[in-house]
């Protein structure tokens, strides 16, 4: 296994009708050996021709890819020791599923008794054993995707590709399989590249996570960074069910520290910055009046009296427009001058529609975005790290 | 350039050659006189001449046997007749016919659609000997519409084929929508089927033009010399003696002329129709 | 007497029997969601109501009157398909005129009840647009206008939320009761998404190998399910169903045995002492432990599965007892080396017989 | 308000009878139907005629003589030679058509400006008459001026008759088949191999997989449907074929190209017997009829298996 760094890659589809499609903008990113990293997106935004540059179905129009120290932008698919399970499960019709699976083994001249163990394990953790004699063309979709993904992750290579891996498994299958397939790859620490657009998929399996749109790498970190740390308005709300909150506002100066102002219908709301929780240079970088994005996820809320301790940003009556039960959690709609926002708390809320609740918002689930370039100022009073996230990160603040 | 890239471009070439290379070598002999094209060895550099078709079009040819009087013009004309004719007919009973069978799963509908269908796949002479004797009796082999008639042998079950597969190719929750704003089914199948299987019905269509257009022992068995197509008319042109090869070679131009233009015109449409009439069936 | 009923259905298609003797009554004005996997026959229900196709056996009524000879476009029922089923060659104001254009009103008429529905489902800037230039959220809230404009008898609604992006599924559900609600109609709505079941419903009908399973408040259905399949598929992470035999020691509360502790079970009923039974536990009633000190079980941590806002832990329990743990809201990773533990609570725990799957109250 | 104005008009303004509504599939195919079903006559007519004597020139000699005119043929070396001519026809056009549809599919599957341009170009001669095709090559390997003699002796082979000679004028007619039908192969073929999911074949690229084994393991079985049904489509058509050999030498020289609707035509037209002609068209009949129910039944079960599931 060995690593995979990708240094200012780009990609530019010619085709004749649509002109030039700049697919991949300057791509730059890293991970370790037996590392696992998501490339997570929604459709269009080039994760896919960035797995398929890797696998070598694609050519690279500029930059370089390696596994390793080793260069892989020119070699052909079959010499780059990359294995790859297809979204659109690429098994060959006229083989059993056993054949299938044993197919890249056989290549290798493996034992035909190392090759029949091999299977049967990786047959037994993806539930497919009973599956072995049948045909391709018999199985369902979520069958023929754990028999794709057993022969990839049965080939030793140095890299291994999933294309959304788990897209077409059953819902109640799907939970425990991630958990089944991160198991084998943890345990054989097989260095892997997946494709999603399913964020729940990414955090649940990947070590770092590549958010894209429109080609840009939008945030590269792990769960934790992205929920805790969006470095922009696009990462902070496309990571995080229900998404997050997002109010405009603007700054404005106020007697004891700093103030957020939230427009809406009405007077504006008051956000109060206690001095002390923020350094100078939040102050400066906000004092100049920009227009601010204000951003709280929605089971950070608070609801009822102010508990003790906790540094609130914001003291207010918000009225309910919904309330749902879901059996494990309860997902509230409310209205705060006019700007409808989700409140999700852990037990039932008894609150019907047009009750009156009051909300705190704790300063440390505060984050503040700079409205005009959408990037990250401050994650809960702390101000985010100053190289901004749209200009390419340098090779040395990657994976570090 | 690879062995196997070098053996790609020769493959290319000779198929080229082979497909290309008489529709090519027959325009040019249209546009010889006759010393050129008895000249041996044959060569292409020739005084082109446009005698043969202005003779062809005038209707006399100058040939040994002195002036000999031919209408191949009128053949152009009855190909065109015909073919138009049955293929207007052809869509206006088949494409009603074909979302019936897409549609409506009813008892008779499956055996239905098979009647039709296994007619296109029975030897015509043994329909069109005893029909010559019926059309004798009552006087249709001199007219259109006899031949219109039976040209449906060969159009409908092309257009019924074609088309059925495009009804069912476009998704039944559409109609089912259009049905439950308040529509009739007539309205349906006016306003929705048929306007998304434009496609389908134009691809049928150009097909069965063609294959009635390219239709030969239909004409030759049953129809009169006056309303024959192209078709009849190039072989009792050619095997008239005495007539300049270069008028034989721009006869033979002028009745492939049409369907070569439709193909180029089309050929979207018609791959589309071949491919979905005979892999989907 | 219920607005619309239901009663028998049954329906195959080819050779598969699809619908089998299904019963479903709702009153007038009522939201009713009808939950179940994929292939369970929802969408095939839903076209026998909307009378697009035939039933082979039983019948649906609507306001007292047999539907059996009512051709669709007579029924006054709406629909909006999950394919979105627009007209591609009609732009987007036609598309949801076309009920109108049915009904032959004037002109002025028409115009301005489009423009009015098309105000309250926000799309009023994209009517002249053709469907295929809209996005899925525009195309999902055109086939919801040309559904409601006619004010329907009856409102079916296929899985509409199903191809629209997360984001707006989030506002359509908060939207969409507040929309329907000016209209007094009768929804039926079916979902693939437990969720969506439990958010919009005010009744919920668990439907699986085409019949209606469970008929109840979504609340009832998620904490005391009918059956063991109900169990399976209401609820995400799915219910813990653990096979256990309960006792009475010496006269005291009745116990169960989950892998080698032994554990009270007030809830569990009398009629299951000392036999085979399966018992259901919620992942939430199974409360994660970052330490080992006072009752409770300690497992080893197989592997952590975050669902947006908790976290489902899969754990191994000695005596070979897998269980599966739901946190609210975990701060720090957890790894496996350090000692975790787990403490269940058994008062909202149910039990099924085992051979027919029903919960045994 | 519970139902509004339009929904309450509409509930009521009757449900159209049943009747009608059950009928209206009926309605749409029925006049189709009228149309194709009226080719019954002559069909009834043609077996009727199989069963007599019956010859224009004897007028008084016809009758009734049932099954003789089939022993007639049984027993005629004439009849079984038109059967090995055309046998010979079908599946020699068919085996070149199938190989060379193959080949010339697969070299323009890459979409590359030159493939696209030659695909379109290569219909062309699909479009031609086959009749008009074979006066075109009668033309073509006309023994005094055809360009087809002069590229032979190039290449050092004299004398060569063609259509003229009767050892070669199979040979020739093949030919023109082949030129007109191969594109029917080709576009089929090119349809199926573009429709195939790429998914397996970049997998086996992936695996290194060696192409020879693909092609015969993967591609091949994969593109099996499509090359079956454009044979058996060929197949109809080749063991039916009048247009080519009849415009090319009306199924001489002598009767080297006597297949059986030649000589059907032949014994109707120029010896008017109607009897022995009807014959041998109704043993054509019966081939291709049981050709045609294989091949609808297998079409019937494919398109079930694929609409079948709801």
């Amino acid at each position: 296994m060995s690593s995979l760094s990708i240094s200012n890659v780009n990609k530019i589809f010619r085709s004749s009708n649509r002109g030039q499609v700049h697919a991949v903008r300057d791509l730059s990113m890293r991970i370790d050996d037996g590392q696992i990293m998501a490339l997570l997106g929604s459709s269009g935004c080039g994760k896919s021709s960035t797995l398929r540059m890797i696998a070598g179905f694609e050519s690279v129009t500029s930059g370089e890819i390696r596994v390793g120290e080793k260069l892989i932008n020119r070699l052909e698919p079959a010499a780059r020791n990359v294995a790859m399970a297809f979204e659109a499960y690429a098994l060959y019709p006229p083989l059993t599923v056993e054949k299938n699976i044993a197919f890249a083994l056989l290549r290798n001249k493996e034992s035909a008794a190392v090759i029949k163990r091999k299977v049967a394990e990786i047959a037994q953790r993806l539930e497919i054993t009973d599956l072995l004699q049948r045909y391709p063309t018999g199985l369902s979709g979520g069958q023929q995707q754990r028999v794709s993904l057993a022969r990839a992750l049965i080939r030793p290579a140095d890299l291994y590709l999933l294309d959304e891996p788990m897209s077409q498994l059953e819902p109640q299958l799907r939970a425990t399989l991630r958990g089944r397939i991160k198991e084998y790859l943890v345990e054989h620490q097989l260095t892997t590249v997946f494709v999603t657009h399913d964020q729940t998929e990414a955090i649940a399996m990947a070590d770092r996570i590549a958010v894209m749109d429109g080609g840009v790498l939008q945030q590269y970190g792990t769960p934790r960074e992205l929920e805790d740390e969006p470095a922009n308005l696009f990462v902070a709300s496309f990571i995080g069910e229900p998404p997050m909150n997002l109010l405009a506002g603007s700054v404005a100066d106020s007697a004891d520290g700093l103030a957020l102002d939230i427009h809406g219908e009405g007077e504006p709301i008051r956000l109060h910055m206690p001095q002390g929780v923020h350094s100078d240079a939040m102050h400066r970088e906000l004092a100049t009046d920009r227009q601010v994005t204000v951003g709280i996820r929605a089971h950070r809320m608070l609801v009822g009296e102010q508990p003790a301790g906790a540094a609130s940003a914001g003291d207010f009556v918000a009225r309910v427009t919904s309330n749902q039960w879901l059996g494990d959690q309860s997902h509230i709609g409310l209205d705060i001058n006019g700007n409808r926002i989700f409140l999700v708390t852990e037990n039932p809320l008894d609150a019907h529609t047009g009750d009156q609740v009051r909300l705190h918002w704790p300063v440390e689930h505060l984050h503040v975005f700079d409205s005009k370039s959408t990037n990250a100022l401050f994650h809960g009073g702390v101000p985010r790290s100053s190289a901004a996230t749209r200009t390419p990160q340098t090779s040395e603040a990657l994976g570090a | 350039m690879s062995i196997r890239s070098l053996l790609r471009a020769l493959g290319l070439l000779a198929v080229g050659l082979f497909f290309l290379f008489p529709l090519f070598w027959v325009l040019m002999m249209s546009f010889m006189t006759n010393a050129d094209i008895l000249r041996s060895p044959p060569s292409l550099i020739f005084e082109p001449t446009v005698s043969n078709y202005t003779s062809l079009l005038s209707g006399s040819l100058a040939s040994q046997v002195g002036t000999l009087n031919v209408d191949y013009v009128q053949n152009l004309m009855n190909s065109f007749i015909l073919a138009a004719g049955s293929v207007v007919l052809s869509l206006l009973l088949a494409v009603p016919a074909a979302y019936a069978f897409a549609r409506f799963r009813f008892r008779g509908g499956e055996n239905m659609a098979f009647t039709i269908l296994s007619f296109k796949f029975a030897p015509p002479l043994l329909v069109l000997i005893p029909l010559l004797g019926y059309f004798r009796q009552i006087g249709l082999t001199d007219s259109y519409i006899g031949l219109i008639w039976v040209y449906q042998l060969i159009t409908l079950p092309l257009v019924l084929w074609i088309v059925r597969g495009y009804f069912e190719d476009i998704s039944e929750d559409v109609e089912y929508a259009y049905r439950l704003d308040g529509h009739s089914w007539w309205e349906t199948f006016t306003r929705i089927a048929l306007p998304l299987a434009r496609p389908g019905i134009a691809s049928a269509g150009l097909l069965a033009f063609i294959f009635a257009w390219n239709n030969f022992i239909f004409a030759l068995v049953l129809g009169s010399s006056r309303v024959q197509p192209v078709t009849v008319g190039a072989l009792n042109f050619v095997t008239a003696s005495g007539i300049q090869y270069g008028q034989i070679a721009a006869a033979l131009v002028l009745s492939i002329l049409p369907t070569l233009a439709v193909a180029l015109y089309a050929q979207r449409f018609l791959v589309q129709g071949l491919s979905l009439g005979a892999v989907k069936g | 007497m219920s607005y619309l009923q239901i009663s028998n259905l049954s329906k195959s298609l080819g050779r598969a029997e699809v619908i089998r003797g299904l019963d479903l009554a709702m009153d007038h004005g009522e939201f009713l969601v009808v939950f179940g996997p994929s292939g369970c026959g929802k969408t095939t229900l839903l076209r026998l109501i909307a009378g697009v196709i035939k039933a082979d056996g039983g019948e649906v009524a609507i306001a007292g009157e047999s539907m059996a000879e009512v051709e669709p476009e007579h029924r006054g029922v709406a629909m909006a398909f999950q394919s979105f089923a627009l007209y591609p060659h009609f732009s987007a104001f036609e598309n949801i005129a076309s009920p109108l254009r049915a009904d032959g009103l004037a002109e002025r008429e028409v115009k301005q009840r489009v423009q009015e529905v098309a105000g309250m489902l926000r799309i009023t800037n994209v009517l002249d647009h053709m469907p295929k230039e809209l996005s899925n959220g525009q195309k999902q809230r055109t086939s919801l206008a040309r559904s409601l404009i006619r004010r329907p008898r009856v409102l079916l609604l296929d899985d509409p939320l199903r191809n629209v992006d997360a984001k707006l599924r989030y506002e359509m559900r908060i939207e969409l009761p507040e929309v329907l609600r000016q209209f007094e109609t009768t929804v039926l709505y079916v979902t693939q998404d437990f969720k969506e079941a439990m958010a919009l419903g005010d009744r919920v009908a668990v439907m699986l190998d085409g019949a209606i399973r469970q008929v109840d408040r979504p609340a009832n259905i998620y904490r005391r399910p009918a059956d063991l399949d109900v169990a399976r598929l209401f609820g995400d992470p799915p219910m813990n169903l653990i096979p256990t035999r309960p006792q009475r020691h010496n006269g005291g509360g009745i116990t169960v045995r989950l892998g080698e502790s032994v554990l009270d079970a007030p809830g569990c009923p009398e009629r299951l002492l000392d036999r085979e039974c399966v018992v259901g536990i919620r992942p939430e009633d199974v409360h994660f432990l970052d330490s080992r000190e006072g009752d409770c079980l300690p497992v080893r941590l197989e592997a952590v599965m975050p669902l947006n806002v908790r976290t489902a832990m899969l754990v191994t329990a000695p005596g070979a007892l897998e269980l599966t743990s739901s946190a609210w809201d975990i701060r720090e990773a957890r790894d496996e080396e350090n000692d975790t533990a787990v403490r269940i609570d058994l008062n909202g725990a149910v039990y099924f017989d085992p051979d027919s799957g029903q919960r045994v109250q | 308000m519970v139902a509004n104005a339009s929904t309450a008009a509409r509930a009521n303004r009757g449900r159209g009878s049943v009747a009608y509504r059950r009928a209206i599939p009926y309605l749409l195919s029925l006049p189709a139907l009228l149309v194709t079903i009226g080719v019954l006559i002559p069909f009834v007519t043609a077996v009727v005629y199989s069963l007599q004597r019956y010859n224009l020139a004897f007028p008084q000699g016809r009758a009734y003589i049932w099954f003789d005119n089939y022993l007639q043929l049984a027993m005629s070396a004439d009849f079984w030679h038109t059967v090995a001519v055309t046998l010979i026809y079908t599946l020699a056009t068919v085996g070149v058509e199938m190989v060379l549809g193959l080949a010339v599919a697969l070299l323009l599957q890459k979409r590359t400006v030159i493939n696209d341009v030659m695909s379109v170009a290569l219909v062309l001669p699909l479009m031609v008459a086959p009749a008009i095709a074979s006066l075109m090559w009668k033309l073509m390997t006309n023994t005094q001026f055809g360009i087809m003699n002069y590229l032979l002796t190039v290449v050092g082979i004299q004398h060569f008759g063609w259509a003229t000679d009767p050892n070669t004028a199979m040979f020739t007619v093949v030919l023109v088949d082949v030129w007109v039908f191969t594109p029917f192969f080709s576009i089929l073929l090119l349809a199926g191999l573009r429709g195939l999911p790429s998914g397996p074949f970049e997998a086996a690229e992936l695996d290194g997989v060696p192409r020879s084994f693909v092609f015969f393991r993967v591609t091949l079985p994969m593109l099996m449907p499509y090359i079956l049904t454009a044979a058996l489509f060929r197949m109809f058509d080749s063991i039916q074929q009048f247009d080519i050999p009849y415009a090319m030498t009306q199924g001489g020289p002598g009767d080297a190209l006597m297949v059986f609707q030649v000589r059907a035509y032949l014994e109707a037209f120029t010896y008017t017997n109607l009897g022995k002609s009807a014959a041998i068209l109704m043993v054509l009949w019966a081939i291709t009829y049981f050709l045609s129910q294989v091949m609808i039944k297998r079409w019937l079960a494919m398109r079930e298996k694929a609409h079948g599931a709801a």
